[in-house]
């Protein structure tokens, strides 16, 4: 890329963000643009970027790839204490980073506790076993021609059913504890896994199942051999985005009745007493959790599908 | 029409397990029912109780249907507020609040699939972009949407925006994410030799995106904007809960108020009808493009 | 004409009916407001609405107030159409519960989200921990399926809602047995109305909320008086389309009972005992300190001249 | 020797075959009319022009595509039956090796797929591994190799199982000269000792001619048989033969072949 | 000639470079201190054993490859300054046709990126089919062609745009002698009217010696260059030369040399 472009998008880009915030809090753009608080943000951005697009230019070793998003994070951070301060936005509305930080560490055990309950118990059995079943249902589908013609059709059906309809009448079958919250889970999460699933299965390309044939190998075999992991990087795209949806599948589901201890009822409960620190300290362990179990998929794509282009020769 | 029979067989299947199910999972409260009232209860008695109740745990098949019917035909035919009588769908009909889900729905799958691809090309074409950005739209995914919704729904609404945009700009965010992780995958996987023809080429960064990197990404695309339409879909219905108004999100949230379940299982079906017909769309969009793009059937 | 918008703590319903026939009756119009009226739900925090600028005046109970307003949420209290509570606790008479003392070691379903103050506080009455040591509090959801599917032994209820869907899914009244907290001396204001402090500094703004308060309150009082009616109203303005006719008339007498006895002005030993009570949280109490100038008759004043 | 070939039982026997695929702007006419009977333990070389049908009619041997009419018989199976029986050993005229295998998995996956014990997986891979002059690469992955390396990887995936017949599609394209003498001497000695039946694709005629029973010349538009050229030696075939008036006329013929299928057109 | 040849200006430099492939189970050798220089209208053969780095040192002259030391000049410029300047028409060994494009959609794109015209673009993809002789293929997509169809439209994409360096590795590898025959005809046609720089790998050695004006003889393990032979045909060459004693002369030098190659493992 051009070098003079970089900076032109990137000042675009923020500008348009920081319009954007700004608008949240009622300020026409004319005002805006007389207001030196705007020009104190947009300097910041502006200069975050600039440094992160140099360090991005050169880094190589891994330690500084995790610098440029730490960099990147500690921006938007900055951005927005800095935002909450000089526009005084309340705390009701938007606490700032540095209340967030200061619940968050006062919290400690209580959201332990309710990461122990969401997303331990609740998220991560609904995970496994809602990918599980897609996988295998997505197998079972390929098998067979004819359930792949009834049930594909019936399963993105049954598997669009929204989060919000599902929820309480799984809350209602399967009770208020972390059950529930998996069952919830594993709804919202099979349909995706199938769908990368089915596609990632049709992938191996026709030389490669051709030689299958030739070496009369069975069904199974060529799915082991062949199907599976070719499959693999579409498998993984499913585990992601599966991954992810878990996380907010176990807090919303939450909301529709739970125990006292949860990070859905300590969102729900706080953000009805006004106090979103609480509320924003649930949702940085969220973020953290959900950034965990992605990094550790992403992990295990790498080691698993070294071979794909995507990841080789970078 | 090849797959009309299998399609039947596996609804007749559902069918079947759904009746047991909701005999099963019914039978509890017509027990007690009948020991309240000091009543015994032969079997005969209680499969009829168990799928006629008012508030069913699990609505036998036929109760959700006939309030399906209830809420869309009936309601338009013969409603006050009806089709019929008033020239416009019955807010108390599905028809309704369905199109207003519908709406936002599509709306905010433009935005939110147009904005991950874009995403997706930068991450792919800017390493600063890939290192940074990426692990925060992962973080941002990870915040439960259900809990800020209010918020930004709160947040817009002050400044006037309010109606579509708002739900839209939720299913949108909802819908990025699986659009960003698919089309990155896609944009990377044309193989060594076909990128390496390019660069003898010395084809441009842009050239290669849309006539290699763009096209080699179609499968991965259309799987991708399949899981980001569905996604789109819950991310409208979640964002009508704090908006009120029509849409079936709204409706699944009143008929929960009140412990209505047939009524919350008609609307079940009719946004599941409604993804259904998003899902397919989208699915007969890949299978024309892939005929034109010459992949084997 | 002048704006005014009023955003509800809930749902479109007779709990609300007062501001709907005022608004059908024109009497709004007659004091010269054009007032819109947002509906709430489950995942709206009214205060946050008041505050981002997206309602001037809102519809709050008192204790999620006043916790609002330490959570530095000026809000003040400018008028309160229901004398009386309308919560209670509906427990299933084959649970074994017969007297308060009977909760010890069962399932209670409390909503949360700002209205468990007044439960936490009489459990600390009661001396009973809720940390599932004395009793297990669930979060319970929007309906009352936990005590119908007997999750819960007991379930929060109001007096003119969820109790009678209790009823109409089957069980009968001698199955059940409740518990008012008015009965029980724990009872704290409900439905109130409430503005951001500032605004009140400015006596147009105060002209204003009178006007609304005026006319408010004729609708409640016709409310009282046409339940029938103004439940019609509450359904010509639900957007949702859920709510049924009968339930709603229902709710509309009920409510009635509720608002019976309020001119609209606050009373200031009303408000007291809810603070006390609030403050009187054992280890977690919902307040720490004693609010100031959290309500006012300022509008009350102008509005009842 | 010939005589013992022509009394040997049947392994192919195709009758009229045809087979037309159906593409997007009409019809294509790839096998016309294709009878032929390959006994056991043959050697039979299939040579053309580019596109005239050698590939296809593999594919319809190994039942990887199914004629539009016509009659096929594998060891008087069907084609589809035989595959089952994993009478096939088939390279490919791209390498085609899977990319998350390394060189010995490529080698050891059709020995897993039939069931081999681990011990003689690796024994045989071994084995192949040193036949194509591969020793030392087993760790590879594909894309670590040059061309000719995976084409002759391929070679020694399907010589790694005992199929009884091998289907071989332009093997030793992409290789030099000297790797390919060394290859095709090395394939004649396995021909011999085995007995196997083989089909071989090739483009250079001297190949063909030097290791083939028969020669099959094709020509295109649409593809069918125009010449089988019987050859005159025995099993052992010394690379001196290469040189003999006989060979020559041979290969003159199979050129004169070749020529009149290229003017066809 | 010769002489002209060796006055004319260099194109590609190449002294003393080195190339190494960091694998996981450690780093391999693929050029070894490989030193040539080429001239502007040369024609040079690539010849050797299979894994000698003949494609690693056209990929380093593409700019495809990083050398790990030594010096490459392409045009007086740096590899990758040539790239930008698109001086480059590549043939790779394997067709590497995109999927989603027709033959004629693949051979535009070359000609698209670069800019040519659209009725420049229609008719230069007319003329390269049918120098490639695929007239009425243009429609068809890569999967419905035989093998060596492919490997010809790939050749008539590199054509299409008038590179001035042509490099070319394997690209008769699946051809039958025929068509060989004429496409080398025509190679030798276009070189000769238009005096481009040809890199040209191949395993034939008649082909090489046919051909080129010098033959590069590389060994591998670690890939170097073991020969270098000038040829002493000029530019117009027809068929029968390959008779001549001279020609056999050279080929058997070849020969040797690849040989050599082979024992040296
Ligand atoms: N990406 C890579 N990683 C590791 N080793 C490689 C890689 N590419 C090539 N090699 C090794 O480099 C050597 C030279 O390979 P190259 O492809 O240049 O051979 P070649 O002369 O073209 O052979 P052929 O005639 O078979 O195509 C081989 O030993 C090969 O294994
Ligand atoms: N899947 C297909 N769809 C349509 N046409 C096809 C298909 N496969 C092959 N053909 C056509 O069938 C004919 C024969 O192809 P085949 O691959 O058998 O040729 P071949 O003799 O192997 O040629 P080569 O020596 O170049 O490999 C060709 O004209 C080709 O275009
Ligand atoms: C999740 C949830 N939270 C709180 C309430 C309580 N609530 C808010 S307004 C109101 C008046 C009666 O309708 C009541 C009871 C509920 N019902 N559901
Ligand atoms: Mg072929
Ligand atoms: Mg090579």
């Amino acid at each position: 890329m051009r070098a003079w472009l970089k900076p032109v998008i990137y000042g675009a880009g923020g500008s348009l963000l920081l319009l954007g915030l700004a608008a949240l809090f009622r300020e026409g753009p004319r005002n805006l643009l007389a207001d030196g608080r705007f020009w104190l943000l947009f300097a910041i951005w502006g200069a975050a970027w600039a440094v992160n697009a140099k360090i991005a230019d050169c880094a190589l070793r891994s330690a500084t790839r995790g610098g440029v998003a730490l960099l990147f994070g500690a921006t938007l951070l900055l951005l927005w204490e800095v935002t909450v301060r000089v526009y005084q936005i309340s705390p009701v509305i938007l606490p700032a980073p540095s209340a967030v930080a200061a619940q968050f560490v006062a919290s400690g055990p209580i959201l332990w506790a309710d990461f122990v309950q969401t997303i331990l118990k609740g998220a991560l059995s609904g995970w496994v076993i809602g990918c599980s079943v897609a996988l295998l249902t997505a197998v079972l589908i390929d098998r067979s021609p004819f359930l792949q013609r009834g049930l594909l059709p019936v399963g993105n059906f049954v598997a669009a059913l929204p989060i919000v309809g599902i929820a309480p009448i799984l809350v209602m079958w399967f009770g208020f504890d972390w059950h529930s919250k998996a069952a919830v889970v594993v709804v919202m999460v099979f349909f995706p896994m199938l769908v990368n699933c089915v596609e990632g299965l049709k992938a191996a390309d026709p030389m490669q199942r051709d030689l299958m044939q030739t070496w009369g190998a069975g069904w199974g075999q060529s799915l082991l051999k062949l199907r599976l992991p070719a499959a693999m990087p579409f498998i993984f795209n499913g585990l992601k985005i599966a991954g992810t949806l878990a996380l907010i599948g176990a807090i919303v589901a939450e909301f529709f009745g739970s125990p006292v201890v949860g990070m859905g009822f300590r969102i729900s409960a706080e953000a009805g007493r006004m106090r979103l620190d609480m509320v924003w300290a649930e949702i940085l362990v969220a973020a953290l959790a959900g950034t965990a179990l992605y990094g550790a998929i992403a992990l295990a794509e790498k080691r698993v599908t070294f071979w794909h282009p995507s990841q080789r020769g970078r | 029409m090849r797959a009309l029979v299998p399609v039947l067989t596996v609804v007749a299947a559902i069918l079947a397990l759904w009746y047991l199910a909701a005999i099963w999972l019914n039978a509890d409260w017509a027990r007690d029912q009948a020991q309240r009232a000091g009543a015994d209860l032969p079997f005969s008695e209680l499969v009829s109780q168990t799928l006629s109740q008012e508030r069913p745990k699990l609505p036998a098949p036929h109760q959700v249907a006939q309030e399906f019917h209830k809420l869309t035909w009936e309601e338009e035919t013969e409603g006050r507020r009806g089709f019929v009588k008033s020239g416009s769908f019955s807010n108390r009909g599905l028809i309704h609040h369905a199109l207003a889900t519908l709406t936002a729905t599509a709306f905010g799958f433009v935005i939110g699939s147009g904005f991950g691809i874009l995403l997706a090309v930068g991450i792919v074409h800017n390493r600063a972009m890939d290192l940074s950005v990426m692990p925060w739209a992962i973080a941002s995914q990870t915040v439960p949407i259900v809990a800020i919704a209010p918020m930004i729904i709160v947040v817009l609404n002050s400044v006037g925006v309010a109606g579509l945009i708002p739900k839209a700009i939720i299913a949108a965010y909802l819908s990025f994410f699986p659009v960003v992780v698919g089309m990155v995958k896609g944009l990377r996987s044309p193989d060594a030799m076909q990128t390496d023809l390019l660069r003898t080429w010395n084809a441009s960064g842009f050239q290669a995106l849309m006539r290699l990197r763009l096209p080699s990404s179609v499968p991965f695309l259309f799987a991708s904007l399949k899981v980001g339409i569905a996604a789109a879909l819950v991310g409208t219905i979640v964002a009508e809960l704090p908006v009120g108004g029509a849409g079936l999100g709204t409706r699944l949230l009143a008929g929960s108020y009140y412990g209505q379940t047939i009524q919350i299982w008609a609307t079940l079906i009719a946004a599941a009808l409604l993804a259904l017909l998003m899902v397919g769309a989208v699915g007969l969009v890949q299978r024309l493009t892939l005929k034109r793009m010459g992949f084997r059937a | 004409a002048e704006d005014v918008t009023l955003q509800l703590k809930w749902v479109t319903q007779a709990q609300f009916a007062g501001y709907f026939v005022a608004l059908d009756k024109g009497f709004y119009e007659e004091e010269g407001l054009n007032v819109t009226i947002k509906p709430g739900g489950p995942d709206v925090a009214p205060v946050q609405v008041l505050m981002g600028g997206g309602a001037d005046v809102m519809v709050d109970w008192l204790p999620s107030a006043l916790a609002a307003r330490e959570q530095g949420a000026p809000v003040v209290n400018i008028a309160q159409p229901f004398k009386s509570s309308g919560m209670m606790l509906t427990c299933l008479k084959e649970s074994g519960v017969a007297t308060p003392a009977d909760f010890k070691g069962k399932t209670l379903g409390v909503w949360f989200g700002g209205n468990e103050y007044p439960f936490l506080n009489w459990m600390s009455r009661l001396n009973l921990k809720t940390d599932g040591s004395d009793v297990t509090v669930l979060k319970q959801g929007f309906n009352v399926d936990p005590l119908l599917q007997k999750q819960a032994a007991c379930i929060s209820t109001m007096t003119y809602n969820e109790y009678w869907q209790v009823i109409d899914a089957g069980v009968k009244p001698e199955d059940l047995i409740t518990f008012k907290y008015e009965d029980e001396g724990v009872a704290t204001l409900e439905d109130g109305l409430y503005v951001i402090e500032d605004k009140l500094k400015d006596p147009a703004f105060v002209e204003k909320m009178a006007k609304f308060v005026r006319a408010s309150m004729k609708g409640w009082k016709y409310a009282e008086e046409h339940p029938d009616e103004a439940a019609e109203m509450v359904l010509e303005n639900d957007e949702t389309g859920a709510q049924t006719e009968e339930h709603q008339k229902r709710m509309a007498r009920e409510v009635a009972k509720l608002t019976a006895g309020s001119n609209g002005a606050l009373i200031e030993a009303d408000y007291d005992r809810t603070v006390a009570a609030l403050m009187a949280g054992g280890s977690d109490p919902v307040i720490t300190k004693k609010p100031e100038g959290a309500w006012t008759h300022a509008v009350t004043d102008l509005a009842l001249k | 020797m010939k005589d013992t070939l022509s009394l040997a039982e049947p392994v192919i026997e195709a009758e009229g075959l045809n087979l037309i695929f159906q593409a997007a702007d009409g019809p294509v006419q790839a096998l016309r009319d294709v009878s032929l009977t390959i006994r056991k333990g043959e050697f039979v070389s299939f040579i053309g022009p580019s596109g005239c049908g050698k590939t296809t009619f593999l594919r319809c041997i190994a039942a990887l595509e199914k004629p539009s009419s016509g009659r096929l018989t594998v060891n008087g199976l069907s084609p589809e039956a035989a595959r089952q029986s994993r009478a096939y050993g088939y390279v490919f005229q791209a390498a085609g090796l899977y990319p998350w295998r390394t060189i010995a998995g490529n080698i050891r996956l059709p020995l897993e797929i039939m069931g081999f014990s681990r011990a003689d997986q690796a024994e045989r891979v071994q084995r192949v591994l040193e036949l194509v002059d591969l020793q030392g690469f087993g760790k590879k992955f594909p894309w670590q190799l040059s061309g000719g390396m995976q084409q002759r990887a391929s070679i020694a995936r399907a010589l790694a199982f005992d199929a009884d017949i091998l289907l071989m599609d332009e093997p030793f394209g992409a290789l030099d000269e000297i790797v390919r003498d060394r290859l095709n001497e090395e394939l004649l000695k396995l021909w011999a000792a085995t007995g196997k039946t083989v089909g071989f694709v090739t483009h250079s005629i001297p190949e063909a001619v030097y290791l083939s029973t028969r020669i099959v010349v094709m020509s295109p538009r649409p593809g069918r048989i125009t010449d089988v050229i019987e050859s005159p030696f025995g099993r052992e075939r010394p690379l001196e033969i290469r040189d003999s008036p006989e060979f020559l006329a041979i290969a003159n013929r199979v050129r004169e072949g070749l020529r009149a299928g290229h003017i066809d057109e």
